[in-house]
């Protein structure tokens, strides 16, 4: 067993002002990972989309109108304090998904999940989804799949996983080669490969050689409004989907538009304001 | 042609007729176990459940029985452990809803799961962690508890009793069911308590978290509480129907009067607790996370405040009110009528805690949910109905249920 | 649910939890058994006397 | 031994309970679990080697690098290529979801024949021998012009053999499908004079005024113009977008000038005017008639007069001009949408005048007016008496869309053979049934195709192509670039089927038919071919799978700016309005997430599709809700134009102008694949064509159309 001494912190920072909307992440993602198609996948609360790309509006009319993609693969959360319990982790009653201590990642074994669906319920953005149906490839498109992953069967849940095989792939190659620890460009998601904007950066947030480090710059120390809340930027432009809910998300945001921040959470009226400017202060 | 198994002394409808009911029944059993099969064999896709509504109208039955099944535990709490003597008469009765209700909340959990030959992974891989391992260990545990406590009535059937060993094994059980009785009330309040938490440690649903104490939110205590005073409320409820049914008294008044009042005191102490839960998450936990309470109940016009104020009021406080007063108590129709609107109230309370908390959007750029399930998913909640009409049909019919019954309908033959 | 479970992890979560569920499981396991026991003892000891 | 009630009871009892204790049950429920977990019918891919193939994707005009991972042999997914000058490993999703068109439902496996309405199964020999054989009686009659071919492109060596074909077998009727390089070549053509083509330096433009061209949308070379977009911010370069629509592109520029359908040429001669009356203009190589211009603009593009036209303020015109003439970099780009279909020359050259006035031609950020590619030196055509007879004729139109028309209006088929190659006329241009019609007329049509699509269902015989990942083909860049790029795209697999690459069929074809015309395809192989005729680069670009051609920097290229000639633009050519009277405009909306065009789209990119895009199979239509009058956000409506009519949910949508009606491009295919198929409708079925004259394009940028309530 390959054991890095080093522990990682896997996480991405999504460029939202970069971003186009254009979709390759997501079909990207989908080439990867084996996930399946159906006839109709226009009813989007059930396709499969472990990358999905939402788009939000600034809800003014026209034509002060504005729009924004934001793309949304699991948040991989480490729960409130940091502590490993994602909102999903904690409520699989048959450890069918697990947190990496050593990677962030959280994990979904499919052949020990039975689809009790406790984890979506838990999961506020919608990244789990479940195999309604049994999997499907027209004749012979089963020949382009890929070995890294398995594919999944009816009945159980499945989510975006970071990777997880190029992860393996890399610490592999590392160990070949007699290295210790893997290099910030051996292991990209496919996602942030594919991306023709260069939106997505992705590495270790423990790393400050790591670009996605350096532009997130998490905060050690624990938010002094929020105590459940850890490793929140100290970029004024970053931002976490629902931050204010303690889930501690490893996926960030950048945008430089202030409406494009505020949606990434809730605020009571008013309350927008008096946040706005706290990004980061919380430690100098 | 059955009157070898009908108890001594029981007077009962002609076997043609028991049939003919057991058949009518039976064919809305057979579609709900049509539906059971096609939703085994093609898999969830027969419901019209997605992943936002992961959890539905299934997940929502299965906690509404077990809390109206509620009543088993908390009777027998009272009738073993604190001997409120005089429940004897319902226990029995209270039990064979219990055991209805559990049985049926398994079988729902089994239809539910998108891969039931591996629902034993739920025991073989727990995770300590999750609210749902306690319920499945709890809830499974107490089903074999309630087992074990209708034992003794069964074997109390005219042929049964006949064999010595179960003559002896139903008296001998009768002498130790305190110990199991209390068993019972420990499983059962951790698994209705887990129940709540299910959808209270759901941090990440703002609709669902409450704070708690240590490793319990506030809806583990209100979900037991709420059972435990419902609960009694559902077996009145059917004690009622089956009295109604079978055109006969079979428990007595004061036996009655003595249930409602205990539940009255839990309704009210409940829905005071509830209140003031309701009141601390509205305005305090929910804000702090951001959200408004219009948030909650002012998108749509199905989850819209109207529910709150039912669950609350008209289906908490006013049964409350009816049931610890002794005039409205002792009415039979505002009786009934509190004992009606305080199943309902529990019902909605659970449905409020599966189906809102996931119509509910979380992300400001979300969207509302709103779900109605597919005539399977119907159909395999209408079978537990089925299931359990059948079963105490064959019960009452065939067991010494209700220890007064002969002499309630003796004195009735005499007059 | 065992020890030999791979997720098993002796910490007090899991002894709390397991000690309860398996404490319950004896005291039925035991009380059940205690009453059949007692009652096939019951049944030898009516059979000496002849059937009603 | 007497069996009675009880023993009998006592054995069943026993018998549970010693099944109950045995491990039988638990066995069961193991084995079962296990047998959940590897269920036959979900696949369990073979595990082997990896490697890496690199190749170029030719789905769109964009021809990026692309790397193919394979295990065990067996191509596993599609990833940019790294270095490659054109997309430098940035990839679309149309790319990466490559794979599936291998196994594409509706790919076609063999030749067919169509006998009746269905189509057979054929060997190559008897498709071949067939096609050989209809065409020599074709020449036999002595009117070798009556064979017409309709191809996606001219560049490139596979697109020249088709030209050579009919050069050799004595037909000028080579038509190509409405690109975007087509458009630019026109432009090039009317303003610098024959043989070039323009390219955007996008990269290093400061201030890049778009006339609707969907820079994000899959203009162009889209990955290329994702990245140029992308580092917009960190240069510190300017986007102003100007359409109808809040197109991505206009919702990531700096500013969104919403105007009127159709007017961008009418906004970019009003800001010419601006420009003109300010004197803010550089005039030393401007050839012919700019006098003329200018005082044609004076005339008519009045910012008063054109604010009118487009409904913008005249303020603002005037600021885009100032703005454009003081940026540091300007640049103007044409062609709304993809600037593929519905394009007009008139405001091709509007909006690259304004790039001749600022004086950025052949200028880092500025336009290229650069020579065609030439890479190819293919050997003189030897030409039978029966070409030369066919040499001496008229090409029968001018466009693709005006050989429809003729081809409809015609009483007697004016063609006998029709060849088509990789393209789906009968789905992507305006009015497809009026092309099914016109094909219905030719006596005899042959599709060179992957798929069974719209077109290649009108066939007569269908010989079946490799896809892009299955064959062998030269792709030089075009749609706009700077650079000239070309690419190879080489096999990463056999055949999946039993397919052909489009030069190998046509010298197949060719020896078939003997004579001069085997002369003309005088190689055993495609390949051998491409090594002949790309010689002078095939060194390189056999090792490097590209060359930059020709491989020179920059300014020694491009000579100092090009001639500019304004004859065609003084004489104010007319600019086609939106067919019919009602009240609103039906636009057609290009998505990057739909091709468009040919080949239909993958099921991974319908299935990133919005929904409020695509609901089932209802096609969305978006409309700001100021003209919604009577409809419902999501509500049923029966949209009607002067072409058709449509069922279509509603969007309301701010984000676009009030009067317009937006509806995506790509949707509604109706041949065998139920991933892509069947799903919404056809926005080319609902508007018809509006050929302008001069240019021949079919330049129908939308059309009026009224929607109510179903």
């Amino acid at each position: 067993m390959i054991q890095d001494k080093k522990e990682h912190k896997f996480g991405m920072v999504i460029d939202l002002d970069k971003c186009t909307g254009c979709g390759s992440c997501m079909v990207s993602c989908m080439s990867e990972n084996n996930i399946p198609f159906k006839e109709d996948e226009s009813r989007k609360k059930d396709s499969i989309t472990w990358m999905r790309v939402y788009k939000l509006t600034n809800g003014k009319s026209f034509p002060d109108i504005q729009i924004a993609y934001l793309p949304r693969p699991c948040q991989h959360c480490s729960g409130k304090g940091g502590h490993g319990h994602s909102p999903c982790v904690s409520v699989c009653p048959a450890t069918a998904t697990d947190y990496g201590y050593d990677t962030g990642i959280v994990s979904q074994i499919y052949t020990r999940c039975f689809g009790c669906r406790y984890c979506m319920g838990a999961c506020p953005y919608h990244a789990r989804y479940f195999n309604w149906w049994d999997p499907e490839w027209p004749a012979g498109q089963e020949k382009y799949l890929s070995p890294n992953v398995s594919p999944r069967m009816r009945g159980v849940v499945e989510k975006c996983s970071l990777c997880y095989h190029r992860y393996q792939a890399a610490r592999d190659k590392a160990y070949y080669e007699g290295r210790d620890d893997i290099e910030e460009s051996e292991y990209q998601t496919a996602c942030t490969t594919a991306c023709p904007a260069g939106a997505i950066v992705f590495g270790d947030l423990n790393d400050p050689s790591h670009m996605v480090h350096q532009i997130v710059k998490p905060d050690p120390h624990p938010d002094p409004m929020n105590k459940y809340v850890v490793d929140k930027s100290r970029n004024p432009k970053v931002f976490r989907l629902l931050e204010r809910l303690g889930t501690n998300t490893k996926i960030y945001y950048l945008s430089e538009r202030e409406w494009v921040r505020k949606a990434g959470d809730n605020y009571l009226d008013g309350e927008w304001d008096k946040v706005k400017n706290h990004h980061g202060s919380s430690s100098k | 042609m059955d009157s070898a198994l009908i108890p001594e002394g029981a007077d009962r409808c002609s076997f043609p007729k028991f049939a003919i009911g057991i058949c009518i029944v039976g064919a809305v059993a057979l579609w709900g176990v049509y539906a059971m099969f096609l939703c085994w064999f093609k898999g969830l896709n027969q419901t019209n459940m997605n992943d936002y509504y992961g959890f539905a109208l299934w997940i929502w039955a299965d906690l509404a029985v077990i809390a109206v099944g509620g009543g088993a535990f908390f009777t027998g709490l009272l009738k073993y452990i604190f001997n409120v003597d005089e429940l004897k008469n319902i226990i029995n009765f209270a039990v064979i809803i219990g055991f209805i209700c559990y049985s049926s909340a398994l079988l729902i959990l089994a239809i539910d799961i998108g891969q039931p030959l591996r629902g034993w992974f739920i025991f073989w891989h727990a995770n300590v962690h999750s609210m749902l391992t306690e319920v499945a260990f709890c809830l499974s545990c107490y089903f074999a508890v309630l087992t074990i406590e209708f034992i003794p009535n069964l074997l109390e059937n005219r042929q049964a009793n006949k064999v010595p060993f179960f003559r002896h094994l139903a008296h001998n059980m009768h002498g130790v069911m305190a110990i199991f009785a209390a068993t019972g009330a420990f499983l059962s309040f951790f698994h209705q308590g887990s129940l709540g938490g299910v959808a209270g440690v759901m941090y990440g649903r703002p609709f669902a978290v409450r704070e708690g104490l240590l490793i319990w939110p506030w809806t583990f205590f209100l979900f037991t509480w709420s059972a435990a005073a419902f609960g009694p409320c559902f077996t009145l409820l059917v004690t009622w129907i089956t009295e109604v049914v079978t055109g006969k008294k079979l428990v007595k008044d004061n036996v009655v009067h003595l249930l409602a009042k205990i539940s009255g005191w839990m309704i009210t102490t409940y829905i005071i607790a509830k209140i003031i839960d309701t009141i601390y998450w509205a305005y305090v936990t929910a804000p702090s996370l951001g959200f408004k309470m219009s948030h909650f109940y002012t998108n749509n016009s199905f989850y819209g405040y109207w529910i709150l104020i039912t669950e609350i009021v008209v289906c908490g406080v006013i049964p409350g009110i009816l049931l610890l007063n002794k005039s409205t108590r002792e009415n039979s129709t505002t009786r009934w009528i509190a004992i009606v609107l305080g199943v309902i109230g529990v019902c909605l309370n659970r449905w409020v805690m599966v189906l809102q908390i996931m119509a509910v959007p979380v992300m400001s750029f979300d969207t509302w949910a709103l779900y109605v399930p597919s005539w399977q998913e119907v159909a395999t909640t209408v079978l537990p109905v089925a299931y359990g009409i059948i079963f105490i049909a064959i019960t009452y019919r065939y067991l010494p249920v209700f220890p007064q019954e002969r002499e309630l309908n003796h004195t009735k033959l005499e007059q | 649910m065992f020890p030999f479970n791979f997720e098993w992890v002796w910490d007090i979560a899991h002894v709390i939890f397991f000690g309860a569920l398996w404490y319950s499981l004896a005291i039925l396991g035991a009380g059940m058994a205690f009453v059949i026991v007692k009652s096939a003892m019951d049944t030898m000891n009516d059979s000496g006397e002849p059937h009603h | 031994m007497k069996v009675d009630r009880r023993s009998f009871l006592g054995l069943g009892l026993g018998a549970v309970a010693g099944v109950v204790v045995s491990p039988v049950g638990l066995k069961l429920t193991d084995d079962s679990s296990i047998w959940t977990q590897n269920w036959p019918w979900t696949p369990v891919p073979v595990d082997g080697e990896v490697s890496y193939d690199s190749s170029v994707c030719n789905l769109c005009p964009g021809n990026c690098g692309i790397s193919v991972r394979k295990i065990a042999d067996r191509p596993v997914k599609i990833e940019g290529l790294a270095g490659y000058p054109i997309n430098d490993g940035g990839a679309c999703l149309h790319g990466i979801a490559g794979l599936q068109y291998l196994y594409d439902p509706a790919r076609v496996k063999t030749p067919l024949i169509k006998k009746g309405d269905k189509f057979e199964k054929i060997s190559w020999e008897d498709a071949i021998t067939l096609v050989a054989g209809k065409l020599a009686n074709i020449r036999k009659g002595g009117a070798p012009q009556k064979l017409a071919c309709i191809t996606d492109k001219t560049q490139g060596s596979v697109p020249k053999l088709f030209d050579r074909f009919l050069t050799a077998f004595g037909s000028p009727n080579l038509y190509t499908m409405p690109s975007l390089e087509s458009c630019l070549e026109l432009t090039a053509q009317t303003l610098h004079g024959n043989g070039n083509t323009l390219g955007f330096d996008l990269e290093n433009s400061d201030f890049i005024l778009s006339f609707g061209a969907g820079l994000i949308e899959g203009w162009g070379s889209p990955v290329s113009c994702f990245k140029a977009n992308a580092s917009r911010k960190k240069r510190g370069a300017k986007l102003y977008q100007i359409e109808p629509r809040l197109s991505n592109t206009a919702a990531c520029a700096d500013k969104w000038i919403p105007i009127k359908p159709g007017t961008e040429a009418d906004l970019a001669l009003g800001i010419c005017a601006v420009m003109i009356k300010n004197n803010q203009f550089n005039s030393s190589t401007f050839k012919d008639g700019f006098n003329r211009f200018a005082i044609m603009v004076r005339n008519k593009y009045a910012p008063a007069k054109v604010a009118g036209i487009c409904g913008i303020k005249v303020a603002d015109i005037e600021k885009i001009a100032g703005q454009f003439v003081m940026a540091k970099r300007p640049l103007a780009i044409p062609g709304r949408g993809r600037g593929r279909n519905g394009q007009s020359l008139k405001e091709f050259a509007a909006v690259h005048t304004l790039n001749c006035l600022v004086g950025n031609l052949n200028q880092r950020g500025g336009a290229f007016v650069m020579a065609k590619n030439d890479y190819l030196s293919f050997p003189e055509a030897i030409l039978d008496g029966v070409a030369e007879v066919g040499a001496g004729q008229e090409k029968l139109a001018g466009s693709v869309d005006e050989f429809v028309t003729k081809l409809n209006a015609a009483g007697k088929p004016i063609v006998d053979a029709l060849f088509v190659y990789n393209a789906n006329p009968c789905y992507s241009l305006n009015e497809p049934k009026r092309v099914k019609q016109a094909f219905k007329k030719v006596p005899f049509v042959v599709s060179f195709s992957s798929f069974l699509d719209e077109t290649a269902m009108e066939a007569d015989v269908i010989l079946p192509m490799n896809t892009f990942l299955e064959r062998t083909e030269d792709v030089p860049s075009q749609a706009g670039l700077t650079k000239n790029v070309v690419g190879l795209i080489r096999p990463v697999l056999k055949p999946v089927f039993d397919t052909k690459d489009p030069g190998d069929a046509l010298i197949f074809l060719a020896r078939a038919l003997g004579g001069s015309i085997a002369q003309n395809f005088d190689w055993e192989t495609y390949a051998d071919c491409l090594g002949d005729v790309t010689a002078g680069i095939w060194d390189s670009l056999s090792e490097n799978g590209h060359v930059l051609v020709p491989p020179k920097p920059f300014k020694e290229f491009f000579e100092g700016p090009p001639d500019v000639d304004f004859t065609f633009l003084a004489t104010n050519p007319s600019t086609v309005q939106a067919q019919g009277d009602f009240g609103l405009t039906l636009i057609p909306i290009d998505n990057m997430r739909l091709l468009g065009a040919m080949p239909a789209d993958s099921p991974f990119a319908i299935k990133t599709v919005s929904d409020k895009v695509l609901i089932g199979k209802d096609i969305v239509v978006e409309i700001n809700p100021q003209t919604a009058r009577g409809l419902k956000d999501g509500g049923d409506a029966l949209l009607t134009t002067p072409v058709g009519a449509a069922r279509v949910k509603v969007n309301f949508n701010e984000g676009i102008m009030p009067g317009v009606l937006g509806m995506v491009r790509g949707l509604g295919h109706t041949f065998d694949n139920k991933f892509v198929s069947n799903k919404g409708v056809n926005v080319n079925d609902l508007i018809g064509p509006q050929i302008e004259s001069g240019s021949g394009l079919d330049a129908a940028f939308g059309i009026k159309a009224k929607i109510s309530k179903v």
